[in-house]
C-alpha cells in the first residue's frame, strides 16, 4: 500500500502515547494521534507529533564505524563485531570482567534492555550494567522501594483527571510530560485543586490552585512542613496510618521542628501559602503526588522521594484511584529498562543480585554462573574509569558526554578507557570519541515493547526499515552474546525475547505479545489471566507496611559564595529531548527552542544589567560556558535555570557530581554558579 | 554584524524647537546595533549630507537612519549619499520627527522627544533587519499623453514634440486653447492670446508626431510609468494608446457665484470672463461699474487666493477706460495683488486714469439692490469708514478660478491626489514641482493651482522636460518594493493570486510541488498579498513582516522600557 | 462498504477500521480485507485525505466523509489544493452524540451514504455564554483558557483546512512568547486565519489536549463572517470575501466603530 | 500610578493618509503625541497579524489609515483593508479586548485636518477605554 498508518509508541517521554505513524513511499512522514488510545486519547504532545521527523535525517549512522587514528572509519558488521567482541575477552581476561562496564538505553525496548544485561551478566559475566536511570529516577527506584516495595508510579495516568487533588513538584509537567500535564488540567477544569512546588514558575503553576517557590533543594523542609501542618490540623489519616504504616511516632517527632515560620526561612514559601495547601492537600479525598527530577535530581535524592511517600501516606492516599505517589519517568522506556534489570543491583523484576536464591534462578535459566557482586552505577563507572578499574565501556544509545554531570570529568575519564564501543542512531558527542560505533534502528525501524511510567507495556511497531546496514539494537545485543558467550543468545524476534524475560520476571508473568497487540497492560501481571495492575497497594503494601522515614533537612551538597553567588538548576523544555540527539534534527522542533539559553529573573537582570537575548557567561566550579539570556519573571530572584539538550552550551559542564549516598544519582538541580556578561 | 548609524536633524529649529536632539541622539546611541549615533543642523544640506558620508566611512556603517522629515521628498536625496558612501540604498531607512512630531506636538517638548525616541527605536529596528535590494528595469514606451489642451497643455505638448517625442493630446472641447480662448488679451503685458494660441497650435499641426484627439476624454489609465495604457473615449469610439509618461493639464474654469452679489438675479451682475466676452465686442456701451474682486474667494470654504483676478481686473479697468474714456469705473477689493514691476504698473495706470479703489470687508461686504438698468452697490470703504452707494450699469464679479467639474474623474483615472479645493497635488511644491508623487505622471498650468498664462506655459514646458526623462532614457528602475515568494513556505492556496489588485501573481511549479510567483514587472508593490498570505510566504522588500514587526516590537519596548 | 469499489469506481478507499484494539486509518484496495469498519470514531479524514494525496498521484480515492468534511474538502478544491475528480465522497450522517459534541448546526452529508441523518443542534451554549460575558470577563476567561495552551499545534496539524507546511505560528514574528504558553496572539491569528475557510468539525477542539474551547471561537467568528459579509465556508462556489473587491462582496453595515 | 498616556500605533499607507498626515504636519496641526505612524505602501498590507500582535503585547490601541475607496493608488488594494481590519476588530471582541481599539479610517493627502482629527478622535476613544488590558495579563 502506497501509505499505511502504523500504530506504535512515542519514542520521546515516558507518557506512553500511541500514535500511527504515517508511512508513504517506505519513509516515516508524519504522525497521526490514535483517539483511541486510552492514554493520548486523540492528542498528542509536539515532540509526538514531529516524532517522524529525525527518523530519515541524513545525520542517521548508516554504517559501522571502527576507529584508525583519529578517524572513525567505515567498516563491516562482522569486522565491527568482533572487534568489540575481541577487546572485551581481552580487557575481562586481562582484569576480569568487571573491569568492563556496560550501558543499556532507556530508548530501547524492553526486549533490548533484557539482551543488554544478558550480555553483562551472562555473557561478560559482570553486574556492572546501568542506564540513564540513574541519572533521572535512581533515588525513586530506591526511595519507594523502602517506603512502599516498588519503585514505580503507584497510580496510572488517566487517573490524574479523576483526583480532587494534585500536588506537582519538582515536575515542569506540562512541558516535560505534556500529555500528563493536560490531564492534571482537566481535572483542574473540573474542579480539583492543584498545588505545585517548584522555584520557576512553571506553565502548570500558572494556572494552579496554589503555587509556590521554594528555594532550590529545600525541598524536606516544605514536605515535612506540610505533615506538621496536617498532623497539627488533625487532617491525618488516623486509621490507614494504624492499619498499613510503621513508624509513624518518629515522623511526628521530626516533623515538629517544621513550623511554618522555620519552613519559610528555610524555603522562602509564604506561611499562609504552606497552610493552604498542607489543608487543601489532606482534605481532598483522592489527592495525587506527582514528581519528577526536582525531587530526585538531588544529593538526598531518595529521602526526598521518602518524604513524599510519608507526605502521602499521612494523609491515606495511597493505594485508591486518583491517589499515590506517582514519579513521572522521562524516556520512552526508562520504566522498562529498570523493569529489565538493566541496573547493577537487580536482575529483571526487580530481583536483587546479591539475594542467593534469585541468583540462582537466572544462573539456572540463563545456563551460567553469575556474579555475586553488586555492580557499580553508572556515576561511579567513570570515576572508577579514572582510577583504572573501569576499563571498558560498550554503550548503548547513551550520551554521556552530554547527559552526565561535569562533562569535563566524564572527557577526562573516557580517555583513560581502553576502550569504548557505541551504539547509537546518530553521531553524538560520544559516538566521535568511540573505539567502534555501531548503527543501529530507531524505535520506528523495529518491534518491541516500551513500558510507559504508569507501568503499562505498549507495542513499538516497525514501520520503516533502517537507513543503510543500521541493525536494531536487539540484533546487536544477540550478535554480540553469541560471540561472547557462544549460546543463550538465539533469538529469532523481540517476542522470544519477552517470553524469556516474562518466565524470569514476576511482575512481565502473564505478558505476551498476543495480548499487547490488543490490549494495554500494566505489571504487575503475574500471570496470564490477570488483567494487569492500575492501582498499586490496595489491600497492603508490597512489603507489608509501608514505612514511614524521618528525614531531616539538609542543604545540598553546594552551596552560593560570593563567588558564586546564584543557585543553577537544570531541566527541560517542551520542545527539546535530552541530549538533543532527536529533537535538535526535527526541523520544527529545533525552530521553536533552537538554541542554548538561561533563565534570569528580571531583577537578577537589571542588578547585573543583563537584556534579554543578551550573551552571557556561566561559571561553575567545573567549567564555563557561554549563552544566551532570558530575561523572565518565571524564576525565583537568585536562581537561574539552563535546560541541558544544547552541546554548544551544556548545562553539564556546570553541574556537580556529588551523589545521593543510596542511589547514586547526582545533584543536577542545585549548584552554585555565577552569571557574567559575555 | 550590524553597524548602524544614526543621524538625527535639528531642521533649524523646525524640529529643535521640540524635539530635545541631544536627548534622542544619546538614546539613539544605547539601541542594539548602533554603533554611531549623530546630530545635523540641516541634513539635507551640503554639509549636512557630506557628515553623514564621512560618518559612514568613518565608522564603516552598514545601515543608516536618518530621523528628519518625511521620505515621501527626503528619502531620494539620502538614499544618494548612501549610494555614494557605498552602502546599497536600501539599507538606509527614514524616521520622520517633523511632519509627524515636532511640528504637530509644537507646544509638548517632552512628549515630542519621547515620541521621536519610539521613532527612532521603531527606525532602527527596522534598519537592523533591511536588506540590499536589486533594482529591476523596465523599457519606457517612447511616447507621451498629455491631457488638456489649454495653453498648458499646448505648451507642454509643443515642448514634448520639439524633443521628438510622439505626443497624444486629449481635448475634450471641439478646439484648443482652453480657457484662454475666452480672454482676447492677456495682461498686463497685453498679449493677443489668439496669437499665442495659434502659433502653439501650429507647432502640433505642423508635427507629425501629433495627435490631437478632440472631444475626446479619458477613460481608463492602466500601468505605470514607462508603460501606461491611456484609453480615450472619442465620441463613441475608443482609442488606446500607450505611453511612457502622462502630462495633466486639465486646467480650471471661472467659479460661477450663484446668489451672490445679486447673480443670476439682475442681468446687470456678470462674471470677469464674461465681461471680457463683452469687451471683445465692438457695441460694449456700460459706462458706470463696478468690479468686485474675491467674489466667491478667500472666504469660508474656498480660503485661497486665485491669483489671477487682481490683474485681470486692473487689466479690464483699463480696456474698458481705452473703449470708453469716460466711464467710471471702481474696483471694490481686499488687497490689490499685483505682484512684479509690470502688474505694479498697471495698478499705477489704473489709479492715474481715475479707477476708484474701494476697500471693502467680509463683516460689511457690499450689497446690490435692484435699480433699472442697472443696479445699486452699497458698500462700506474701509479706508473712509463710510458707506457709499454707487449707481452702476454693470457689476463684475472678479470670481476665482476653480477645478474642471471632471477632475475627480482625472484624479481616479491616474490615481493621483487633489486637495481640498479639488486642484491637483504635486509630490513637493518645492523639491518635486509639476510631478504627482506617482511616477511618470505630471501636472502643470491651473490644474494644480490658478495660474496665469505666462505660468502655465513655463509649467507646461517643465513638466515636459520632466517627463521626457523616462522616455529619452528609454528605461525606468522599478524601486525594490515588489513582493517575493518563498516557494518553500508556499502552500500555493492561490489567496495571493485572488488578492493582487494587478494579476500579478500565478500559481506554477516548483520542485515536485506548486508555489506562487511574482511577475516582478506586474508587480507595483502595495503589498496586498502579503496580507492575505498566511504563512508568510510572500513577502514586500523593504516591508517584510518581520522587519515590521521588529518596529512593533521597538514600540512596545520602548513603552515599557521607557525611553532612557 | 465495497459500493467505493464496484458502485463509484474508486481505486482506494480510505476508512477508518479496527486494528490492534483501536481505531486506525487506513486506506485500502480492491480485494483487500477490511476487517472491521468503524464510523463510530471521528477521525478528521479530509485532513488524512490531503496528506494521503500527496502521495497518490494517480487513481482515484474514495474517502468516508461527514458533512464536515464536504465542506472541507470543498474549500480546497476551491484553492486547487485537492482535485475533485479524483475523489469519491461516500457520506457518512454523523450520530447524535457527534451532533451534540460538535454543537453542529449542518450535519446531513448531501448523501448519506452510511447511518441516518439525525437532527442539527440548534446553538453552541459554550459560545452563547462567552458571547453574553462582558468583555473584561470574557479576556479573563480566554486567558485562563489559553494559558492551557502547550503549543501542540494539534489544533493546526488536524485542521481540515489549514494546509501550510511551515505554519506561521512558529515563527517569533508575531507570537514572540519563548516557550509556552504562546501568548493571545497565537489564538488570535489562527481565528484570522480559519475565518474564512473553518468548517466548524470540531476537530481543533476534539485534538486540544487541554480542552480549550476552540470549536466555541471559531463558530463565533464564523458568525461574524456570516453577518458581516454574508458569507459561509464550505460553500464551493464562494471565494473569500477577505480577498476580493467590494464590488464582489459589499460590506453590509452593522454600525460598528470600523 | 501616572496619567494614562496611550501608546498607539497607526499604520499609514504611503501614498495618501502618508501623505495627509505629512500636510498635517506642514500645516502645524497640533494633535496628541500618543499615536506612532508606521509607513506601509497600501493599507491592504497591514496583516491582521500585526493588529494581533500589537494588541496581545500591550499597545493601548492600533489604527489604520487608507485611501478614500476608489482613490487607492493600488486600485482595489484598500478594498481587502476595508473588509480585513473590521473583522480583525471583530475578533479581538471575541476574546474580550474592546474592537474600539483597532480602527480603520480613510484619509487622502489632502485631508490634512482629517489625519489631525482621526488622530484626536482615535486617543480620546482610547482614553476612555483605558489602557488595553493585555498589559496586566502575564501568560
Amino acid at each position: 500500500m502506497p501509505v499505511d498508518y502504523i500504530l506504535t509508541t512515542c519514542p520521546y517521554c515516558g507518557t506512553g502515547c500511541n500514535f500511527f505513524l504515517q508511512v508513504a513511499d517506505g519513509r516515516a512522514v508524519g504522525v497521526v494521534p490514535c483517539k483511541t488510545d486510552e492514554t493520548s486519547a486523540g492528542s498528542l504532545c509536539i515532540k509526538g507529533y514531529n516524532a517522524h521527523a529525525f527518523v530519515n535525517h541524513s545525520d542517521r549512522l548508516t554504517h559501522p564505524m571502527i576507529r584508525e587514528g583519529d578517524q572513525l572509519s567505515k567498516a563491516t558488521w562482522e569486522e565491527a563485531l568482533q572487534r568489540i567482541a575481541s577487546e572485551m575477552k581481552r580487557i575481562s581476561d586481562e582484569h576480569g570482567p568487571d573491569a568492563i562496564m556496560v550501558l543499556a538505553s532507556a530508548k530501547c525496548t524492553n526486549e533490548e534492555n533484557y539482551l543488554i544485561q544478558k550480555v553483562a551478566r551472562a555473557a561478560i559475566g559482570t553486574n556492572n550494567v546501568d542506564h540513564c536511570a540513574r541519572l533521572c529516577h535512581a533515588s525513586t527506584v530506591a526511595g519507594l522501594l523502602q517506603s512502599f516495595g516498588s519503585g514505580a508510579m503507584t497510580n496510572t495516568i488517566p487517573e490524574f483527571e479523576n483526583a480532587d487533588c494534585i500536588l506537582v513538584t519538582g515536575s515542569n509537567t506540562l512541558e516535560a510530560h505534556p500529555l500528563i500535564g493536560t490531564r492534571i488540567l482537566k481535572a483542574r477544569d473540573k474542579g480539583a485543586k492543584v498545588i505545585v512546588v517548584d522555584p520557576r514558575d512553571t506553565p502548570l503553576s500558572r494556572v494552579a490552585t496554589i503555587s509556590m517557590r521554594q528555594e532550590s533543594g529545600s525541598d524536606v523542609a516544605w514536605i515535612n512542613g506540610m505533615i506538621n501542618i496536617i498532623i497539627s490540623e488533625k487532617l491525618h489519616d488516623e486509621e490507614f496510618i494504624a492499619a498499613r504504616t510503621t513508624g509513624f511516632d518518629e515522623l511526628r517527632e521530626i516533623v515538629k521542628n517544621y513550623t511554618p515560620e522555620r519552613v519559610k526561612s528555610l524555603t522562602g514559601i509564604p506561611e499562609d501559602d504552606l497552610v493552604s495547601a498542607a489543608k487543601m492537600y489532606a482534605s481532598a479525598d483522592k489527592a495525587m503526588i506527582a514528581y519528577a527530577m526536582g525531587i530526585t535530581q538531588h544529593s538526598n535524592g531518595t529521602n526526598l522521594v521518602r518524604a513524599l511517600a510519608n507526605l502521602a501516606m499521612v494523609t491515606g492516599n495511597v493505594g485508591r484511584e486518583s491517589t499515590g505517589v506517582n514519579p513521572l519517568r522521562g524516556q520512552c522506556n526508562v520504566q522498562g529498562a529498570c523493569d529489565a534489570g538493566a541496573l547493577p543491583n537487580l536482575y529483571p523484576g526487580y530481583q536483587s543480585v546479591e539475594d542467593a536464591e534469585t541468583r540462582s534462578k537466572f544462573e539456572h535459566a540463563w545456563n551460567r554462573k553469575l556474579s555475586e557482586k553488586k555492580g557499580m552505577a553508572l556515576t561511579n563507572a567513570f570515576d572508577k574509569a579514572l582510577t583504572g578499574e573501569v576499563k571498558a565501556m560498550l554503550i548503548f544509545g547513551e550520551n554521556p558526554m552530554m547527559s552526565d554531570p561535569d562533562i569535563g570529568h566524564v572527557e577526562r575519564a573516557i580517555s583513560k578507557l581502553e576502550f569504548m564501543a557505541v551504539i547509537d542512531i546518530f553521531p553524538t558527542e560520544t559516538v566521535k570519541l568511540a573505539d567502534v560505533v555501531l548503527p543501529a534502528a530507531c524505535y520506528a525501524e523495529k518491534n518491541g515493547t516500551f513500558t510507559a511510567t504508569d507501568r503499562a507495556v505498549r507495542a513499538v511497531r516497525k514501520a520503516v526499515d533502517p537507513p543503510g546496514d543500521a541493525r536494531p539494537d536487539w540484533q546487536i545485543a544477540c550478535d554480540l552474546g553469541r560471540l561472547l558467550a557462544g549460546d543463550g543468545f538465539d533469538f529469532a524476534s523481540p517476542e522470544q525475547v519477552l517470553a524469556e524475560m516474562a518466565a524470569v520476571a514476576p511482575i512481565y508473568g502473564g505478558i505476551d505479545y498476543e495480548r499487547i497487540e490488543e490490549e494495554m497492560v500494566r505489571w504487575p501481571c503475574p500471570s496470564k489471566d490477570h488483567p494487569g495492575t492500575k492501582v498499586l497497594h490496595t489491600e497492603s503494601f508490597k512489603i507489608g507496611k509501608g514505612v514511614f522515614a524521618p528525614i531531616e533537612h539538609t542543604p545540598p551538597a553546594e552551596e552560593t559564595s560570593d563567588e558564586y553567588p546564584l543557585i543553577l538548576t537544570t531541566g527541560r523544555n517542551l520542545f527539546q529531548f535530552h541530549t538533543g540527539t532527536m529533537t535538535r534534527r526535527s526541523a520544527k522542533l529545533q525552530r521553536e527552542a533552537a538554541g542554548p539559553y538561561v533563565e534570569i529573573n528580571t531583577e537578577d537582570a537589571r542588578r547585573l544589567g543583563i537584556i534579554d537575548d543578551a550573551s552571557v557567561r556561566i561559571t561553575s566550579r567545573r567549567g564555563t560556558i557561554t549563552l544566551a539570556a532570558r530575561v523572565t519573571q518565571w524564576i525565583r530572584p537568585g536562581t537561574i535555570f539552563i535546560p541541558f539538550h544544547y552541546a554548544e552550551a551544556a548545562a553539564n559542564r556546570l553541574t556537580n557530581n556529588a551523589l545521593d549516598p543510596t542511589a547514586q544519582i547526582p545533584e543536577y538541580k542545585v549548584c552554585a554558579a555565577r552569571l557574567e556578561k559575555a | 554584524m550590524l553597524r548602524i548609524g544614526v543621524f538625527v536633524c535639528h531642521c533649524g529649529h523646525n524640529i529643535a524647537s521640540a524635539v530635545d536632539v541631544d536627548e534622542v541622539v544619546e538614546f539613539a546611541r544605547k539601541l542594539p546595533g548602533v554603533v554611531y549615533a549623530g546630530q545635523n543642523l540641516y541634513s539635507c544640506s551640503q554639509e549636512g549630507l557630506g557628515s553623514i558620508k564621512k560618518s559612514i566611512e568613518d565608522n564603516d556603517l552598514n545601515r543608516v537612519v536618518v530621523a528628519a522629515c518625511t521620505p515621501r521628498t527626503h528619502e531620494p536625496l539620502f538614499r544618494r549619499a548612501c549610494e555614494q558612501a557605498g552602502i546599497n540604498k536600501y539599507l538606509f531607512e527614514f524616521v520622520n520627527i517633523r511632519e509627524h512630531c515636532s511640528w504637530i506636538h509644537a507646544k509638548e517638548p517632552e512628549a515630542a522627544t519621547g515620541k521621536a525616541k519610539k521613532l527612532v527605536a521603531m527606525g532602527v529596528a527596522k534598519a537592523s533587519l533591511l536588506e540590499p535590494q536589486e533594482e529591476g528595469e523596465s523599457a519606457v514606451i517612447p511616447r507621451a499623453v498629455v491631457i488638456g489642451a489649454g495653453i498648458s497643455g499646448l505648451a507642454a505638448a509643443a515642448s514634448l514634440l520639439d524633443q521628438g517625442i510622439e505626443t497624444h493630446i486629449i481635448e475634450s472641447k471641439n478646439c484648443v486653447g482652453g480657457l484662454l480662448r475666452e480672454v482676447a488679451v492677456i495682461g498686463p503685458e497685453d498679449i493677443d492670446s489668439r496669437n499665442l494660441i495659434n502659433s502653439l497650435e501650429k507647432r502640433l499641426t505642423s508635427s507629425p508626431k501629433a495627435h490631437l484627439h478632440l472631444n475626446s476624454r479619458v477613460k481608463e489609465v492602466k500601468g505605470f510609468v514607462g508603460n501606461f495604457e491611456v484609453t480615450i473615449a472619442k465620441g463613441d469610439e475608443d482609442i488606446t494608446v500607450q505611453a511612457g509618461a502622462i502630462i495633466v493639464a486639465t486646467g480650471t474654469r471661472e467659479f460661477q457665484p450663484a446668489g451672490e452679489y445679486g447673480f443670476d438675479e439682475y442681468p446687470a451682475v456678470i462674471t470677469q470672463l464674461e465681461l471680457e466676452r463683452r469687451l471683445a465686442k465692438s457695441d460694449f456701451a456700460a459706462s458706470r461699474m463696478a468690479i468686485i474682486n474675491c467674489a466667491g474667494s478667500r472666504q469660508p470654504g474656498r480660503e485661497y487666493c486665485s491669483r489671477v483676478c487682481c490683474n485681470a481686473s486692473l487689466k479690464n479697468a483699463l480696456r474698458i477706460l481705452d473703449k470708453n474714456p469716460d466711464a467710471q469705473v471702481t474696483i471694490l477689493h481686499r488687497d490689490i495683488m499685483s505682484c512684479g514691476a509690470a502688474a505694479e504698473e498697471l495698478y499705477r495706470r489704473a489709479s492715474e486714469r481715475g479707477v476708484r479703489f474701494v476697500r471693502y470687508g467680509l463683516e460689511k461686504r457690499p450689497q446690490v439692490h435692484a435699480k433699472e438698468n442697472g443696479v445699486v452697490l452699497e458698500a462700506f470703504d474701509e479706508t473712509l469708514d463710510e458707506t457709499i452707494d454707487l449707481d452702476l450699469d454693470l457689476l463684475i464679479l472678479a470670481t476665482p478660478l476653480v477645478p474642471p467639474e471632471d477632475s475627480v474623474e482625472t484624479g481616479k483615472h491616474l490615481k493621483v491626489p487633489r486637495d481640498k479645493y479639488g486642484f491637483f497635488l504635486e509630490a513637493h511644491v518645492k523639491l518635486r514641482p509639476v510631478e504627482f508623487a506617482t511616477d511618470g505622471v505630471f501636472v502643470c498650468g491651473s490644474a494644480r493651482w490658478p495660474v496665469s498664462a505666462r505660468e502655465c506655459i513655463w509649467q507646461g514646458q517643465a513638466a515636459a522636460a520632466k517627463a521626457s526623462i523616462p522616455i529619452s532614457e528609454g528605461k525606468v528602475r522599478i524601486e525594490a518594493i515588489t513582493a517575493e515568494v518563498d516557494p518553500d513556505r508556499c502552500a500555493a492556496c492561490g489567496n495571493c493570486v485572488l488578492a493582487c489588485p494587478y494579476e500579478a501573481i500565478e500559481i506554477v511549479e516548483h520542485l515536485d510541488t506548486m508555489a506562487a510567483k511574482v511577475n516582478e514587472a506586474q508587480c507595483k508593490g502595495c503589498g496586498t498579498c502579503v496580507a492575505a498570505c498566511h504563512n508568510d510566504a510572500i513577502q514586500q522588500k523593504g516591508f517584510s513582516s518581520r522587519q515590521l514587526g521588529a518596529m512593533i516590537d521597538a514600540l512596545i519596548r520602548t513603552a515599557t522600557e521607557g525611553t532612557q | 462498504m465495497r459500493l467505493a469499489f464496484e458502485e463509484r469506481g474508486a481505486d482506494y478507499l480510505l476508512a477508518i477500521k479496527e486494528a490492534h484494539g483501536q481505531a486506525a486509518p487506513v486506506l485500502l484496495r480492491k480485494g483487500d480485507d477490511a476487517g472491521t469498519m468503524r464510523f463510530d470514531v471521528p477521525y478528521q479524514m479530509t485532513m488524512i485525505l490531503t496528506n494521503i494525496s500527496r502521495f497518490i498521484k494517480e487513481g482515484r480515492i474514495a474517502v468516508v466523509a461527514r458533512r464536515c468534511d464536504e465542506r472541507a474538502i470543498a474549500e480546497l478544491v476551491k484553492r486547487d489544493l485537492l482535485n475533485h475528480d479524483n475523489l469519491v465522497v461516500i457520506g457518512l450522517a454523523c450520530s447524535e452524540e457527534q451532533i451534540r459534541e460538535c454543537r453542529c448546526t449542518d450535519p446531513c452529508p448531501s448523501s448519506a451514504d452510511i447511518g441516518h441523518c439525525a437532527a442539527p443542534a440548534k446553538e453552541d451554549q459554550a459560545a452563547s455564554s462567552i458571547q453574553s460575558m462582558p468583555l473584561p470577563d470574557r479576556l479573563d476567561y480566554w486567558i485562563d483558557q489559553f494559558r492551557k495552551c502547550n503549543k501542540c499545534f494539534g489544533c493546526t496539524l488536524n485542521c481540515p483546512v489549514c494546509f501550510c507546511d511551515d505554519c506561521l505560528l512558529e515563527e517569533k514574528t508575531f507570537t514572540p512568547e519563548k516557550g509556552i504558553p504562546p501568548g493571545l496572539a497565537f489564538h488570535l491569528i489562527r481565528a484570522v486565519h480559519l475565518a474564512d475557510k473553518c468548517v466548524e468539525c470540531g476537530e481543533c477542539e476534539r485534538s486540544c489536549p487541554s480542552d480549550i474551547p476552540l470549536l466555541a471561537l471559531r463558530k463565533m467568528v464564523n458568525q461574524d463572517m456570516k453577518r458581516m459579509f454574508n458569507y459561509t465556508s464550505g460553500d464551493p462556489e464562494r471565494r473569500s470575501p477577505l480577498l476580493t473587491t467590494l464590488e464582489g462582496d459589499p460590506m453590509e453595515d452593522d454600525g460598528d466603530a470600523c | 500610578m501616572s496619567e494614562f498616556n496611550p501608546n498607539i500605533l497607526a499604520f499609514c499607507c504611503n501614498w495618501c493618509s502618508y501623505a495627509g498626515a505629512d500636510l498635517a504636519g506642514v500645516n502645524r496641526l497640533q494633535m496628541p503625541p500618543n499615536v506612532n505612524v508606521v509607513r506601509v505602501m497600501c493599507s491592504a498590507s497591514v496583516k491582521p497579524e500585526y493588529v494581533f500582535k500589537a494588541i496581545s503585547q500591550g499597545i493601548d490601541g492600533v489604527l489604520v489609515l487608507g485611501c478614500h475607496i476608489g482613490d487607492c493608488h493600488y486600485l482595489t488594494g484598500n478594498h481587502r483593508t476595508a473588509k480585513r481590519i473590521p473583522l480583525t476588530a471583530k475578533i479581538l471582541e471575541k476574546v474580550g479586548i474592546d474592537p474600539r481599539r483597532v480602527q480603520l479610517d480613510w484619509v487622502s493627502a489632502a485631508e490634512g485636518e482629517k489625519f489631525q482629527q482621526v488622530v484626536t478622535q482615535f486617543v480620546d476613544d482610547i482614553r476612555s477605554l483605558g489602557p488595553n488590558p493585555m498589559k496586566e495579563v502575564r501568560f
